[in-house]
């Protein structure tokens, strides 16, 4: 049992840190919100310097060869600042995706581009239906001509709006996983995308693939094997989403714990009174039950171990406790935190996106009373 | 003891219903009153339901009301928020109008309830201080007598539908040596005058609802002094319960959770009826139970006030009650809803129109505003149970 | 609306609080946790004088004629103190079953015996399934002879051991609701009856029936039309143990309030911590809404209304909110609170036993969905 | 990071669980140690443990440990809380004795530490006093220099074990006019001498548990002065850290948790299996969640230890949390059992022989004992998180 960090892993923390927080302050990330894109070119570039997109690629595929449990402590502080822009959809959805199921040729093609910042992949795989299982993959694709025609609705998929390539699972067979990955360039003739409204003011979309044509070379893997890629893409999404959500919820435990303290009402501060120091205390319960749960599937997915238990156990809880650690921020904040102008209500919006992600608690809470033989 | 309306309550929610039936439109989801775009229209429905006598039912024939029982206006404020109707204005008829009737003069009453009555009026609340908040007895306005007047200077906030009120109830302070609670007066002011400026505060759903009022030099004739000079403070709290005391937290639970039913009736997933799913019918059933709970706290309200009993205790009981619920009400919502609880009311991909969206983020609010449920709950402990303050 | 008590139950509430702050302090109800009879021969009689086990029966039937409120009203006394004895289980399982489902013989005879004291009744329905649905009666009644021999086994009947008559729920038939109530002396050959050592240091039993032979006069009511008299008792049942609860519920909170003004600590009372301020204002609000919930449900009955979902609710509502008041109780009281010598435990224990008789949230949950269509 | 432990960890849990599966009887089910009639099976156990030098494995060995990690420790702490195995005395060896090598003199450790490893000496806490429980600082047993000794002078309750009790170690009171945590020392002294008497208390599950403890002119030597004179509120209170830092109470609740399990795999109702009730089945995946975020919580205690850091607002989370569901797996077992949840131990019906019973009753004590929920949430925010005291 080790539950630090190991020397690497602190000097990627702070390193993320320091340069988070001169590069994406809080102005940054509502600039964003505001933003068609999302995010800057600028910044994007900068991340690309910081090695943070190739960080879990090999060193073959122009990656630094660091671990999902590094890149885990990443995300822990791109989630604690916000951090907007494709990163998560780039690397863990797309990046993650081709690594795990992609030929040589695909890998040695694709990865060096996500790595440099020059190629953004998202995956698309969840539909209308919202379903997280292969049966909700109700896309098909028809071999035709030495090729393939996809035509489905795509929904809720994050950044499809500037990603380069979409990665798009579909069925493929009428087995329940006869599911297969395929390449597609956003700009392929009949793909159509429509960005939603969502809660997070983050970019998700809603994308029709129309009879949409594309080459044999498409093919991510092998045919009705996509599914396989899917489940641990579902993982490692899950994971990466909470330790996210770990950092957002430490950021709003700390300012939390810094507006009560200076905040006063009844001639003292408000953190002086017991109803509030016990709200906090619970926050603080809760950030610290979130990152060592996080981490512990982190460690197991890192090290290629079974991890369908631990993974459901962290997404169950870590879903809510950030919802929990967010509304007692917003009860000791008062009217402020919820006006536009205040950062808590940046964080209990993007909480909610983060919490129905790869799954909410309902789902994965089933998931552990499958894995425990309920 | 008697837990059913009598015919002619029953009757006169039926009347309501139909009414609002031909006045909303068909596809009617209720709106955000305060909004510009909708502005026209609460104002519209306003005067309607004034013609009608229903927005003071219950206040005496003299001030525009009809005598009708506590139970009468009950069924007109349930109905309403049951239906998210616009065009009432619960600080006029909630909150000032009953406050005036017991602490203002004669004079005041003949000058500010029949226009209430006639739905002529719109009034907003001056509590809130940047600086002062749960502890509002700290507020730092100044009201200085000048001649005839009061001359008032400070600021005000979260002031709801000021950007459309034509007067201000504000509480300020006209005796500053005196202690925090002794020196404090309620006093009606008009928005339309020079040295009082409105500016808006945008929420978290990025609606614009609540204001900051800044007063510069603004004037408010003594006559609108309601209450004793300095003891403004008791006029203030007689508001704030009737300001909590409402069965609208109740009704907005209920219709949310009513729509919630319907929704989980009629969406397949995973192939089968989401009300099939044991783990969402459980919590759909709690909801229930807990909305019947909220809906009789307050029920309770009413009946001690028809009593002639004065409610405390059982309005904080029934406002951090019924606004929690309200809060569970939208996270169960949100949840159910999955990943398309994600989506605002303009996307066509949007479960009842977006409504549990914005309900779990204009219900943030909810456990804040009007006294936050801290605060509920040491009313009812100090006041209620009699514990000692810290 | 009305949520005020009439003048008639107002005085039954005042007198029945003056008789028992007299009659059962908690010396009283401590002597008979260790009782074998669980009460005394001499509280009945008083009990009987006040005219209690009559109230609800006719006039003609040695009763008062008051209504299922006015009981109410009454059990909300006796909870409020912990009554030990069997004037539940004699009047709303016993009595009430004999006058819903008896014939004008049956009543005449065995009503005006319970008014008086004279007949101590239990309704022996439960089995070892610990179900509340018919299917839950497997005890089996067969015509022979001109009677019924009655086989089976009978598990959590309250105050058996001193009930001179059970009336029993057994199976006459093969249909989901064939089930009909016989009326069996306690000292008929082939009855045996052992006390249970339960949490509330009650009186329940089980009966084990080896071919009970009772005569055909033994039948009350219709032959496989009991179950309809079930679900009527069932539901006073369980209104009736949710007026109980309401009257402990208010005792733990007053007796709560009190320990915390008095009890110091840190130089001040205990009371002035909004910890302990905000436990209180919990409790207050669950008892409050309690005590509505339950009226509500109170009224329907007694006015013979239809009211499957107000009793669902108030049972599955205050089943819980008690259980709540007396885990916050016993927070705010301490250590002294979880001592023998203490009567906050006396509360909690028989919270527990309230909770679960007659279905306890998670039955009536489930029966408030069906109510609602779920 | 690293989410497993060693080998040579691993090999010694089963060399542990073996030892345990020989010596506890077939159908062991844990029992109250303190009882008078299991009490001969917890000191024959205490032997046997200390024979085989795991009763102090982290000590260094000239006190009788054997050097081992922390984890290792951790991992026989959990391995017997899991098992419900007698035989620790958690007052000495998780208690006192890592406080005696902060806090104690070489003397004092040669003297007291060696017996604990051997298993031949039960300790008892002598803190709370009937007039100080939460406000433990504020206690009045007076300890008054009379020569060579200390002569104390006081009542002390919730003492667990002191019936059986060898040694207790004692906060009283040496300068009463200092202000109030300045003027505590910390004594080691000795039950068997004239002037200590102990009264049994009864619990609500009818057990003995607790006892109260009179002092009359008992005498403690100097020399078993722990700490300064007069600073023992700080020895105290490193004491407290200790005894709230356990992984037992997320074993406890492991345990009876897979108990839960196998009996809801194991037991027909309605027809079906009672894990199939998705209610239910949603209820225990929603407690291994919970307690597996207590395992955790727990471990990160033991690993900062081991890292030579001071865990105190983390013993307190861990803590809080694991007693908080110690009460919820009780509270839910109760719910599946329902009506046979109400039988004792004795009762053929009862399942799981009411255990899941009297959890539901011993739990009541586990937020309050040891420090409530209460101060527990008041220490992470104010030592934790740094928020002003109230």
């Amino acid at each position: 049992m080790d539950l630090g960090l190991n020397e690497a892993q602190q000097m990627l923390k702070n390193s993320a840190r320091e340069f988070l927080d001169a590069e994406c302050p809080t102005t940054y990330v509502r600039e964003m919100e505001e933003d068609e894109r999302g995010y800057t070119q600028e910044m994007w570039q900068k991340i690309a310097e910081q090695g943070w997109l190739g960080l879990i690629f090999p060193e073959q595929y122009g990656g630094i060869g660091l671990n999902f449990l590094d890149l885990s402590v990443l995300l822990e502080e791109t989630g604690r600042v916000m951090m907007p822009g494709p990163l998560f959809s780039t690397v863990v959805m797309g990046g993650m995706t081709v690594l795990d199921a992609g030929s040589e040729e695909q890998k040695q093609e694709l990865l060096p581009q996500i790595a440099e910042g020059q190629l953004i992949v998202t995956l698309a795989l969840t539909e209308p239906s919202a379903r997280w299982d292969a049966h909700g993959v109700e896309t098909t694709a028809t071999q035709s001509g030495g090729g393939w025609t996809i035509s489905g609705t795509k929904l809720f998929v994050p950044n499809a709006h500037v990603s380069d390539t979409y990665v798009v699972a579909a069925r493929t067979g009428d087995g329940e996983k006869d599911i297969s990955l395929f390449l597609v360039p956003r700009n392929t003739g009949g793909v159509s995308q429509t960005l939603l409204q969502t809660i997070a003011s983050d970019r998700q979309s809603e994308i029709v693939l129309d009879n949409v044509s594309v080459p044999a070379s498409a093919l991510l893997g092998q045919v009705n094997k996509g599914w396989d890629t899917i489940e641990k893409v579902l993982a490692w999404g899950a994971i990466g989403k909470c330790a996210e959500m770990v950092g957002g919820a430490q950021e709003v435990l700390d300012m939390t714990v810094e507006y009560v303290k200076q905040r006063t009402q009844f001639g003292r501060p408000i953190g002086s009174f017991q109803a509030i120091q016990h709200h906090c205390a619970n926050m603080a319960t809760d950030v610290e039950g979130s990152r060592y749960i996080t981490y512990q599937a982190a460690w197991h997915l890192s090290e290629g171990m079974p991890a369908k238990q631990e993974v459901a156990i962290a997404k169950a809880w870590v879903s809510d406790a950030y919802r929990r650690v967010c509304d007692l921020g917003h009860q000791c904040h008062g009217a402020i935190g919820f006006t536009k102008e205040h950062n808590m209500q940046l964080y209990s919006r993007r909480a909610k996106a983060a919490e129905v992600a790869f799954g909410d608690s309902d789902f994965h809470l089933e998931a552990v009373a499958q894995a425990i033989g309920l | 003891m008697e837990f059913k309306f009598t015919p002619e309550e029953d009757n006169f929610r039926q009347e309501l219903r139909e009414f609002l039936k031909n006045e909303l439109p068909d596809d009617w989801a209720g709106g955000q009153d305060e909004e510009q775009e909708n502005w026209g229209f609460t104002l519209e429905m306003r005067k309607k339901l004034a013609q009608k006598g229903w927005l003071t039912m219950a206040w005496p024939e003299e001030y525009g009301g009809q005598g009708a029982s506590h139970m009468m206006q009950l069924i007109f404020a349930e109905e309403m928020a049951y239906q998210r109707a616009p065009g009432r204005d619960q600080f006029a008829t909630k909150m000032l109008a009953p406050t005036l009737m017991i602490h203002g003069t004669e004079e005041q009453k003949r000058e500010y309830l029949p226009p209430i009555a006639r739905g002529e009026v719109q009034w907003c609340q001056g509590y809130s201080e940047p600086e002062s908040g749960s502890d509002l007895a700290s507020l730092q306005t100044r009201a200085v007598e000048d001649g005839d007047d009061f001359v008032i200077n400070g600021t005000k906030v979260w002031t709801s539908n000021a950007h459309h009120a034509d007067h201000i109830m504000v509480l300020a302070r006209t005796e500053p040596d005196a202690p925090k609670h002794r020196g404090i007066s309620f006093l009606l002011a008009d928005m339309h005058q020079p040295g009082v400026e409105v500016q808006p505060i945008i929420n978290m759903a990025d609606v614009h609802s609540f204001n900051m009022v800044t007063f510069e030099d603004a004037r408010v004739p003594k006559k609108n002094l309601v209450g004793e000079l300095n003891r403004g403070w008791y006029v203030g709290a007689t508001l704030l319960d009737f300001e909590r005391s409402g069965v609208e937290y109740s009704a907005g639970s209920k219709r949310t959770l009513e729509e919630l039913i319907q929704f989980c009736k009629d969406t397949n997933r995973n192939g089968r009826r989401l009300i099939d799913d044991p783990v969402i019918s459980r919590k759909l059933a709690d909801l229930t139970v807990q909305t019947e709970v909220s809906r009789l706290l307050s029920y309770n309200i009413t009946w001690m006030q028809s009593q002639g009993l004065v409610p405390n205790k059982e309005s904080s009981m029934g406002k951090s009650f019924g606004t929690e619920l309200q809060q569970k009400v939208a996270r169960v919502g949100m949840e159910i809803l999955g990943l398309h609880g994600q989506l605002g009311p303009d996307s066509k991909h949007a479960p009842l129109r977006g409504r549990i969206q914005q309900a779990y983020m204009t219900t943030v609010s909810a456990t804040i505003a009007a006294g936050t449920s801290e605060i509920q709950r040491n009313i009812i402990a100090t006041r209620g149970l009699g514990l000692p303050r810290g």
